[in-house]
């Protein structure tokens, strides 16, 4: 079943960028088709989902490259699994929803590995596997924005690749090095996770220094600052599209990635660690909404706003305890679907006005009063008000530092603060006062549109209100590692 | 005087079928071009492609003999090995898919003739020669062979000055360095009283803690050092290929790339874990030192290249770096290591080697008649224009930047994996960042290919290329999705006669 | 019926869930109807369950009406539950029965605005969040409410967005609110990792046990304070209310006057065994900010001429008074007051919207006067406010304040005397503003013209809807009182009523000079309103002194202009310098490095000269170095 | 048959080949005529020729002195080829200033 | 007497060296390189390599530099090169300090290890004689080198079609056109 995540969209990706040249027609149809389809797995697989357990879900286990002890090798537990859902519910609204305004084909067929490498980023249980849609992952999306984006598109791509290529170099030797370093206590060289974390046993020394290698990749993913000048050049000149998968899953990767595998892999380490990135998660809350404030363009601001709020789930992940790591997973989710839904009302701004400059935009809400209420749900979910899903993440994540990480967490809470004061302060330049001449023709949303948010605002309520499922879901797997941190 | 009593050595002409195969072609090919009026168009290569795909079959063939039981040929002067095995088909194949590529070329530029053809396939003699001999004089003669039929190749495209250009340079500056090899070859058979390598290595294993012959050893040691890293273009060494690889004919640069470095790396390897192991502790400092050079420079002076033929070559030295990371870690003491590094190295030879001959071959097309429009510029758009041959390019572009799912990253794995086994945990990272600078100069290719539009032309491909680009690139992606089987292949390969 | 207690917040909520859809469809008025319907639904509902506690015995008034599990994450257990007590329910009663007055007043009042039906769902939605608030059975629940309650009134303030100030005022709103917000939020973690529960019952349990350490329930009462402050417009926080006045009137008398901006006081009196269980400085420091945002915001209301910013300035005056009555452990009198407050100033502020509604939007004081005689009705309900305000016997304001001064002179005359000192000016400027408004000469026929083009210039009386809820709350206004009279204990009928929810809390004061003395200070009290009124007679009605209306005060002793330069020079300033920062010198470093490596390659570049001897040289070199190590190596 | 009590040991000739050796190297770096430069790399090689009849001397082994002649092969070779390439350039420019052929570089 | 014959031979080595690389005409280099290939075939001599010194300078003296002689005539460029002059800064200094360098090394390399070689002169079979000489060769290129004796057949082969392709006037043969 897992196996058709990733294969379902690869296939359909090679069939619309194969066969889509002859039939141009059907590249659409086959698009939505597949990323459906793997919706319907991954609702499947949800609905399958034993929440009583901790032990990884669906196992996929087959040889792959024998002969490094290489497999193919795929799970889901309670911490991956909502990831896994978010991806395949983002990527059918991102296919549906989001025009790609030139070169359909290719944009879709790009869409839909993109799709295969992240959720087999999030399935893997094989070093070598996770390591090879962590990279893969980058293709795509170099294309997507070099191919599709705005102005400095080019620039930003290459950032994007080369910056997030820099980060993870390392970690293939780290790798390499993990697999090597166990191969006396596993019996054996192999990749696979779970047999490394049952077995593996590192010195101090080499267990810091392969946490490095691998949080240091993750780190530029996530991003935590300063590592992070990519994203708001990448987000920025993304398309749409673009933007909403890179803030909707692709920066989970990296704290997914940290969670799985830095920390479950090298606790230690993480804890020994921890102190750095309380500290840098924290300056990253603050940090990027105060650079997210001032900012002019729209796009940008919501660049760092993702900053700030990746601050909070690195501080969750980091703090070790059940409420701050759930915390971090769910805002996980939440994030990305907060941020994925405010990238695309820009968007939605953008394709209207062609422009993302906040100057250039007065009294939206006077002229499209549906589009502003939307965004004003939108945006209070990201800011953080209980009620909407950004808060039970946020609130997790605090109250469950608070303990190991007192005075980090008093700090990222006033990010609360500035994260109002720059969303406030945009949502008024843009939305409230008379609407000039250039906004008045200002269309309001469409039917398209609005079925397409009111998923959204539909997933960040219930989320807000009742999140005990997901909660229930990724408690024993989010306990079993506690358990392990805090046994190593 | 008693000249009865001489016994010639025995000779294996199975084992030697290969190199009578290529033998035989290019003599075939010489003295039925020059006797016969000219040959329908395409004979040549196909001759040429049969012949050396012949010589790849007969050494496939014998891939598990040489496997089980891996011996020495007439005498001692030759290996047949796993390795010298895939080195004689890794050549061989060179030749098939350079002959095709060439015989494009030689077509758009009116340029056809028997001797071209032929030079390619005395070139891959001398290099299947070189990385097989276990005697240092022999190494040397057929580095000879294979380094005069470049240059002449190199030199080959009188119509353009910079083809001359890079065939003087290279000539020049590869006399030197053979100067350099053979005074090594010297002081070694000074010291051992043999050049042949199994021979030294017992030598000098017999010498160990006698410390007295070190001196003309070790700078034997370090001039067939020297010489060889010439060849594969390692830095410093290496200053001779962007303007070799930039001026001679682009399929012939191909070959250089694949065939011309595989041998040379190939025989580092055989020379350095063969003959001077017990000296290991002293060469391989060197190597880490030059590897990481060789490293950061390929990749350094890459990206500010705005010719893509330089490019490549930069790229190609930078490769060759990847490659010494493989050879270091062979050079640590440990079973394991060994095999892993030496195999590694071998896997990466064969791998760049289908990477580099599909990638030029592709440029050759785009760069036009008498190789004129070489800059990035002229790739704008192509992926409009010419959209299988951007892809094929593109796909070949990104194995070289080591992207997964293509044969570049089982290759980079591969050295990395040798390279953190034997503890050069800092080596391997200097290789992963170098990669990480190369990628950028690959993405400039893709991006002039597939971001940016330029009215153009489409580049038509001719058949022979097509089926360059399609072997290519199916075996990069094949290699790449489905290694097991490459690396069984590889299990085997890292076992040396002397 | 007290199980059914989650119907109470769920009406409004049904209000908004049919108005998010249908709402532009049902149109003026009906959707007004609506929102005003569920409210008095919900007040309903509400009085049945308290008459249903009636009945009950005092001990088992409190119940706690689960939900559904909310956030349950390992020990961190928080359930969606209504915990419904003696005082949860006296707020939900005026919270519900005030709103749904003030609903009822906004039919009228906002009839013909474009955004009619959006407005209800506002106010409806803010009910439903204030009910969260004031119900809640752990912090995070009044936490969902209090974010809930000042999201709505950035919608609200906000809501005429096409006027800058409106837009701005909202915004500013919101973000000082989340300022003190920071503190609820670090309190209740301080609470969760001290005593492993967010439960209002459990932390007091754990306060009243003495099982929380001092310092710490210090910590997590001023740190509740700091929400306190920011809801409830206390120093150093309050500079958002007066410009929350932005909002339609009807938002200025429920949210900015009668319900949201008392949650903070809200807040203190559910935490009293906290703030019972802290050092004894600390219910100090909240009597003191309480006192001296009352004399500050009084000093202020003196010479402001927006009609509502009088209200608002003495709205923040009167929230001190709370919390001085709440420093001084006087829960009690804090929600009597509370309660008596919301009653006058809903009434002011409704009243003060009649006026502005007549006045077309006229809101300077200094342009009206006479107008009791153009509108009867509103005058003389506004008058009954003036005097309830002003601590005129008996008129409900002057009971409760009365209340809090006795408890404050027991704690210190000192602070007692600030508060008389606010007393009268509060009598002074309320005075003023009923003289100003309604007495005198007519000031607004010199605007006639300005209007002429709209026809009728003339002030005219409200519809029946508007005037329907003011007197209603007049009525109130004048009986509030009865809930604690003085006169005897069996008179302190919210005592008895709110006795076991702040017993940890409430001071006794039996015993002191002041509660000997208390018919002194009533006395005292009585004086300070009759000269303060008389002082305003004098000054603005008789005319026979001039008034005293500096500069300085009618800016807010400048503290809003200070604020606004600390934030727009330094603040942007810094802000400016961390932008520039991250695209200078983070990013600069980032490509920094790309141009390092590009000019490390350009200059390398250069050495490849393409001399075919420069190449011989560099062979050679390497070459040379290579033999000096290994000959270094032998030779060693 | 030492004379003058001083003997001609290897290390002698040796010692002659290596500073041939590097008259060569300097004539490669310094000369611009490329068949000038040929004839330093022939210095050079035979630096590398005397080199190999010390030792084989020394040795008394005759593997050194077969070297030498395949040596000689290759250098016979090597300036055939090299003359033909200069010849080819000759034909195109009329100087034979290796210099000025540096239109491939950085 | 051979200590004299080294100092001639040396004398001449070197003295032709230094022709080769200073001498601005490049027939006057030639000429000096024939000297040091003579100076060479002397040491030959000197240590008993008769065969290989008569090839020395058939082959070398004769063959080789004649075909130098050849091309320097036929291209017409037995011009002076300036060699007072040198465009390239440094680059003199330069490769002086890199030749004396690898001089240097080199010569520290066999003056230390020169004593290291197996010194089996005495122990061999005459090596004086001329016949023994010529017979020890060819057993050994038609034995142990009988691989490389082939492989210089294809060397010859690669220099003939090389200077072919190289020189031929027409580029290509036309072939299939």
């Amino acid at each position: 079943m897992l196996g058709a995540l990733i294969l379902v969209p690869a296939v359909s990706a090679l069939v619309v960028a194969l066969v889509g040249r002859a039939r141009p027609e059907w590249t659409r149809l086959v698009a939505v088709v597949s990323s459906v389809a793997t919706l319907a797995v991954a609702v499947r697989m949800l609905a399958e989902f034993d929440p009583g357990s901790a032990a990884f879900q669906f196992v996929e286990h087959r040889a792959w490259i024998a002969q490094w002890g290489i497999s193919w090798h795929l799970g889901v537990d309670g911490i991956s699994l909502f990831l896994v859902v978010l991806t395949a519910l983002l990527f059918p609204l991102v296919i549906v929803g989001v025009d790609p305004h030139h070169d359909e084909r290719r944009y879709l067929a790009w869409m839909l590995l993109l799709e295969a490498g992240v959720m087999g980023s999030f399935l893997s249980l094989d070093l070598f596997l996770f390591f090879v849609m962590f990279e893969i992952v980058l293709v795509p999306m170099y294309f997507l924005i070099g191919g599709w984006g705005y102005g400095e598109r080019i620039y930003a791509a290459t950032k994007f690749f080369i910056f997030t290529m820099a980060g993870s170099a390392l970690m293939l030797v780290g790798i390499v090095a993990t697999v090597v370093l166990a191969r006396d206590e596993v019996g054996a060289v192999t990749f696979s996770l779970p047999e490394l974390q049952r077995a593996a046993e590192f010195s101090v020394a080499e267990g810091r220094w392969l946490f490095a290698s691998f949080a240091l990749a993750f780190a530029v993913k996530v991003p935590l600052v300063p590592l992070h000048t990519w994203l708001p050049d990448a987000h920025t000149q993304a398309p749409t599209g673009g933007s909403v998968i890179l803030a909707g899953v692709l920066l989970k990767m990296g704290t997914y990635g940290l969670l799985r595998f830095a920390i479950g892999l090298f606790p230690e380490a993480a804890r020994w660690a921890s102190p750095l990135f309380f500290t840098l998660a924290v300056v990253g809350i603050v940090y990027g909404a105060i650079a997210a404030t001032m900012q002019r363009d729209l796009k940008r601001l919501v660049a760092y706003s993702s900053v700030a709020h990746l601050g909070f789930i690195v501080l969750g992940t980091f703090a070790l305890t059940t409420q701050a790591v759930s915390g971090a997973v769910i805002q996980m989710v939440n994030h990305g679907v907060s941020t994925g839904a405010l990238f695309l009302l820009v968007g939605m701004i953008s394709d209207r006005r062609h422009t993302r400059e906040i100057d250039a935009l007065r009294g939206l809400q006077h002229v499209a009063p549906v589009f502003a209420g939307t965004f004003t749900v939108v945006m209070l979910s990201s800011i953080g008000v209980p009620g909407l899903n950004g808060f039970v993440g946020e609130f997790l994540v605090l109250i469950g530092s608070f303990g190991p990480a007192r005075w980090w967490t008093v700090v990222a809470t006033t990010g609360v603060v500035l994260a109002a004061l720059y969303l406030l302060w945009a949502y008024q330049r843009v939305f409230h006062g008379e609407p000039d001449e250039a906004n008045r023709g200002f269309a309001e949303m469409t039917w398209r549109e609005g079925a397409l948010m009111s998923v959204f605002v539909a997933i960040i309520v219930a989320t807000g209100v009742y999140p005990a499922p997901m909660l229930d879901r990724m408690r024993p797997s989010v306990d079993a590692l506690i358990a392990r941190v805090a046994g190593g | 005087m008693d000249v009865g009593t001489f016994a010639a050595p025995a000779v294996q002409w199975w084992a030697l079928s290969p190199l009578l195969a290529l033998a035989g072609t290019a003599l075939a090919i010489l003295v039925v071009g020059a006797l016969t009026p000219p040959w329908r168009a395409g004979l040549l290569p196909l001759a040429t492609a049969t012949g050396a795909g012949a010589a790849a079959t007969l050494a496939a063939l014998q891939w598990t003999t040489a496997v089980a039981s891996p011996t020495t040929l007439v005498g001692g002067a030759l290996a047949w090995d796993p390795y010298a095995v895939l080195v004689t088909v890794l050549v061989s194949g060179s030749v098939v898919l350079g002959s095709l590529a060439l015989s494009d070329w030689l077509w758009r530029e009116r340029a056809e003739t028997p001797e071209a053809h032929a030079l390619l396939l005395t070139a891959a003699i001398g290099a299947i020669v070189m990385a097989n001999a276990t005697d240092l004089v022999v190494t040397f003669l057929g580095l000879e062979t294979l380094s005069l039929s470049l240059y002449v190749l190199a030199a080959m495209n009188r119509r353009r000055t910079e083809s001359q250009e890079a065939g003087l340079k290279y000539f020049i500056l590869g006399g030197v360095a053979s100067a350099f090899f053979l005074y090594g070859v010297a002081l070694t058979y000074g010291v051992a009283g043999t050049t042949r390598l199994g021979a030294i290595s017992g030598e000098l294993g017999m010498s160990i803690g006698v410390p007295r012959n070190d001196v003309l050893l070790l700078v034997g040691v370090a001039m067939v050092l020297v010489g060889l890293a010439f060849k594969a273009s390692l830095v410093p060494f290496h200053s001779w290929a962007p303007d070799v690889y930039h001026g001679a004919p682009t399929p012939i640069t191909g070959f250089m790339a694949s065939a011309g470095k595989a041998a040379a790396v190939a025989t580092l390897v055989r020379v350095m874990l063969v003959a001077y192991p017990s000296r290991a502790d002293d060469w391989r400092p060197v190597l880490w030192a030059v590897g990481a050079l060789t490293l950061l420079g390929g990749a350094v002076l890459a990206i500010v290249q705005v010719d893509v033929k330089r490019m490549l070559a930069y790229s190609s030295i930078g490769h060759a770096g990847f490659m010494l990371v493989g050879l270091e870690a062979a050079g640590h003491r440990g079973a394991f290591a060994e095999d892993a590094g030496a195999a590694a190295v071998a896997g990466y030879l064969a791998i760049y080697a289908l990477l580099v001959l599909g990638t030029f071959a592709a440029v050759a097309l785009v760069v036009g008649e008498g190789d004129a429009a070489t800059t990035v510029d002229v790739f704008q758009g192509l992926g409009r224009r010419s959209p299988w041959l951007a892809s094929a390019l593109t796909v070949l572009l990104l194995a070289q930047a080591g992207v997964p799912l293509t044969s570049g990253f089982v290759a980079k794995f591969g050295v990395v994996r040798a390279a953190v086994d034997a503890g050069s945990y800092w080596l391997a990272g200097v290789a992963m960042l170098s990669a990480v600078v190369a990628a950028y100069l690959y993405l400039r290719l893709v991006v002039a290919m597939w971001l940016r539009d330029a009215a153009g032309p489409a580049v038509a491909v001719p058949p022979a290329s097509r089926v360059v680009l399609v072997v290519c690139v199916a075996a990069t992606l094949g290699i790449g999705i489905v290694p097991g089987w490459f690396l069984d292949l590889l299990a085997d390969v890292a076992s040396f006669a002397s | 019926m007290i199980d059914l207690a989650w119907l109470v917040p769920l009406l409004p909520l049904v209000g908004v869930a049919v108005l998010v859809p249908l709402g532009r469809r049902l149109g003026d008025p009906r959707a007004g109807w609506l929102a005003t319907a569920m409210v008095a639904g919900a007040f309903a509902v509400t009085v049945a369950i308290w008459l249903e506690m009636l009945g009950l015995p005092a001990e088992e008034r409190a119940h706690v009406v689960r939900m559904f599990d909310w956030i349950v994450v390992g020990d961190l257990r928080v359930e969606a539950a209504l915990l419904v007590d003696q005082l949860s329910v006296v707020m939900a009663l005026f919270v519900t029965g005030i709103g749904a007055l003030i609903h009822l007043y906004a039919t009228g009042y906002m009839h013909g605005d474009a955004r009619y039906p959006k407005f209800f769902l506002y106010l409806n939605l803010f009910v439903f969040s204030m009910l969260m608030l004031v119900l809640g059975e752990n912090l995070l629940v009044t936490f969902l409410g209090w974010e809930g309650v000042g999201t709505c009134s950035y919608l609200l303030i906000s809501f005429w967005h096409e006027r800058a100030s409106a837009a701005v005022a909202g915004k500013k709103a919101f973000v000082t609110n989340r300022i003190g917000d920071v503190g609820v939020m670090t309190a209740m973690f301080l609470a969760f990792s001290s005593v492993g529960s967010l439960s209002y019952a459990e932390l007091g349990h754990a306060a009243h046990a003495g099982e929380l350490a001092g310092s710490t329930a210090t910590a997590i009462a001023l740190l509740a304070f700091l929400g306190a402050c920011g809801k409830s417009a206390q120093l150093p926080l309050h500079l958002w209310l007066p410009d929350a006045m932005e909002g339609p009137t009807p938002v200025s008398a429920l949210i900015h006057a009668a319900t949201m901006v008392t949650a903070g006081v809200f807040l203190m009196t559910r935490l009293n065994p906290v703030l019972a269980a802290s050092h004894d400085w600390a219910p100090t420091l909240v009597a003191v900010v309480g006192a001296g945002t009352a004399l500050f915001a009084a000093t202020i209301a003196v010479a402001q001429h927006d009609i509502k910013r009088v209200l608002a300035y003495s709205t923040i005056s009167q929230l001190g008074y709370m919390f001085l009555a709440v420093g001084s452990g006087a829960y009690v009198a804090a929600i009597f007051h509370m309660v008596t407050h919301a009653f006058f100033k809903a009434l002011l502020f409704l009243g003060s919207g009649s006026v502005i509604h007549g006045m077309h939007h006229e809101q300077d004081m200094r342009r009206m006067g006479a107008l009791r005689a153009a509108m009867p009705v509103t005058a003389g309900t506004f008058i009954v406010g003036w005097l309830a305000i002003a601590g005129v016997p008996p008129f409900a304001g002057f009971w409760s304040k009365d209340e809090i001064l006795l408890y404050v002179h027991a704690k210190s005359p000192v602070l007692w005397a600030v508060g008389l000192v606010t007393a009268l000016l509060t009598a002074y400027y309320m005075t003023r503003q009923v003289v100003l408004v309604f007495f005198g000469e007519p000031r607004w026929t010199s605007r006639a013209a300005d209007h002429g083009a709209h026809g009728d210039a003339a002030p005219h009386e409200s519809p029946a809807s508007m005037l329907a809820p003011l007197v209603v709350l007049a009525g109130l206004s004048i009986v509030g009182g009865a809930m604690q009279l003085p006169f005897s204990k069996d008179l302190h009928f919210l005592e008895h009523w709110l006795e076991p929810v702040v017993e940890a809390g409430e001071a006794s004061i039996s015993g002191t000079w002041a509660y000997a003395h208390k018919w002194l200070l009533l006395a005292v009290a009585v004086v300070v309103a009759a000269v303060g009124i008389a002082g305003a007679v004098v000054v603005y009605g008789a005319r026979r002194a001039r008034a005293v209306e500096p500069r300085i005060l009618e800016e807010a002793w400048r503290y809003d202009a200070a604020a606004a330069r600390l934030v727009g020079g330094p603040g942007a300033a810094a802000f400016r310098g961390v932008a520039w920062f991250d695209a200078t010198v983070v990013d600069g470093v980032v490509n920094g490095v790309a141009w390092l490596v590009r000019d490390a390659g350009a200059a390398i570049r250069r050495v490849q000269t393409g001399y075919v001897r420069t190449y011989a040289l560099i062979v050679g070199a390497g070459a040379v170095l290579v033999l000096a190590w290994f000959l270094a190596r032998g030779m060693a | 048959m030492p004379v003058f009590g001083v003997a001609v040991t290897a290390s002698w000739y040796l010692v002659v080949a290596a500073l041939l050796f590097g008259v060569g190297l300097f004539g490669v770096m310094v000369r611009r005529n490329p068949l000038v430069m040929l004839m330093c790399v022939e210095l050079m090689l035979n630096a590398v020729n005397l080199t190999f009849i010390t030792l084989a001397s020394r040795l008394a082994d005759v593997a050194g002195r077969t070297t030498v002649l395949f040596v000689m092969v290759v250098a016979a070779a090597e300036v055939t080829v090299g003359l033909a390439i200069v010849v080819a350039i000759m034909r195109q420019r009329s100087s034979v200033d290796a210099d000025d052929l540096s239109a491939l570089r950085g | 007497m051979e200590l004299a014959v080294f100092v001639c031979a040396a004398a001449m080595v070197l003295v032709g060296a230094a022709g080769v690389i200073t001498r601005s005409n490049p027939v006057h280099a030639a000429l000096s390189l024939v000297l040091t290939l003579f100076g060479v075939a002397v040491m030959f001599v000197a240590q008993g390599a008769y065969f290989v010194a008569a090839v020395q300078v058939i082959v070398y003296a004769g063959a080789i530099v004649v075909l130098f002689l050849f091309v320097i005539m036929l291209l017409g460029v037995d011009r002076a090169e300036d060699v007072r002059t040198e465009p390239l800064t440094a680059q003199r200094p330069l490769a002086l300090v890199v030749a004396l360098g690898a001089a240097a090394v080199l010569v520290a390399a066999v003056v230390d290890g020169a004593a290291a070689v197996r010194d089996r002169a005495g122990s061999a079979p005459d090596a004086a004689s001329g016949d023994a000489d010529v017979v020890e060769i060819a057993r050994s290129v038609f034995g142990d080198y009988v691989v490389a004796f082939e492989v210089t057949s294809i060397l010859l082969v690669v220099a003939v079609v090389g200077t072919v392709l190289m020189t031929r006037r027409r580029l290509g043969t036309g072939a299939g056109r």
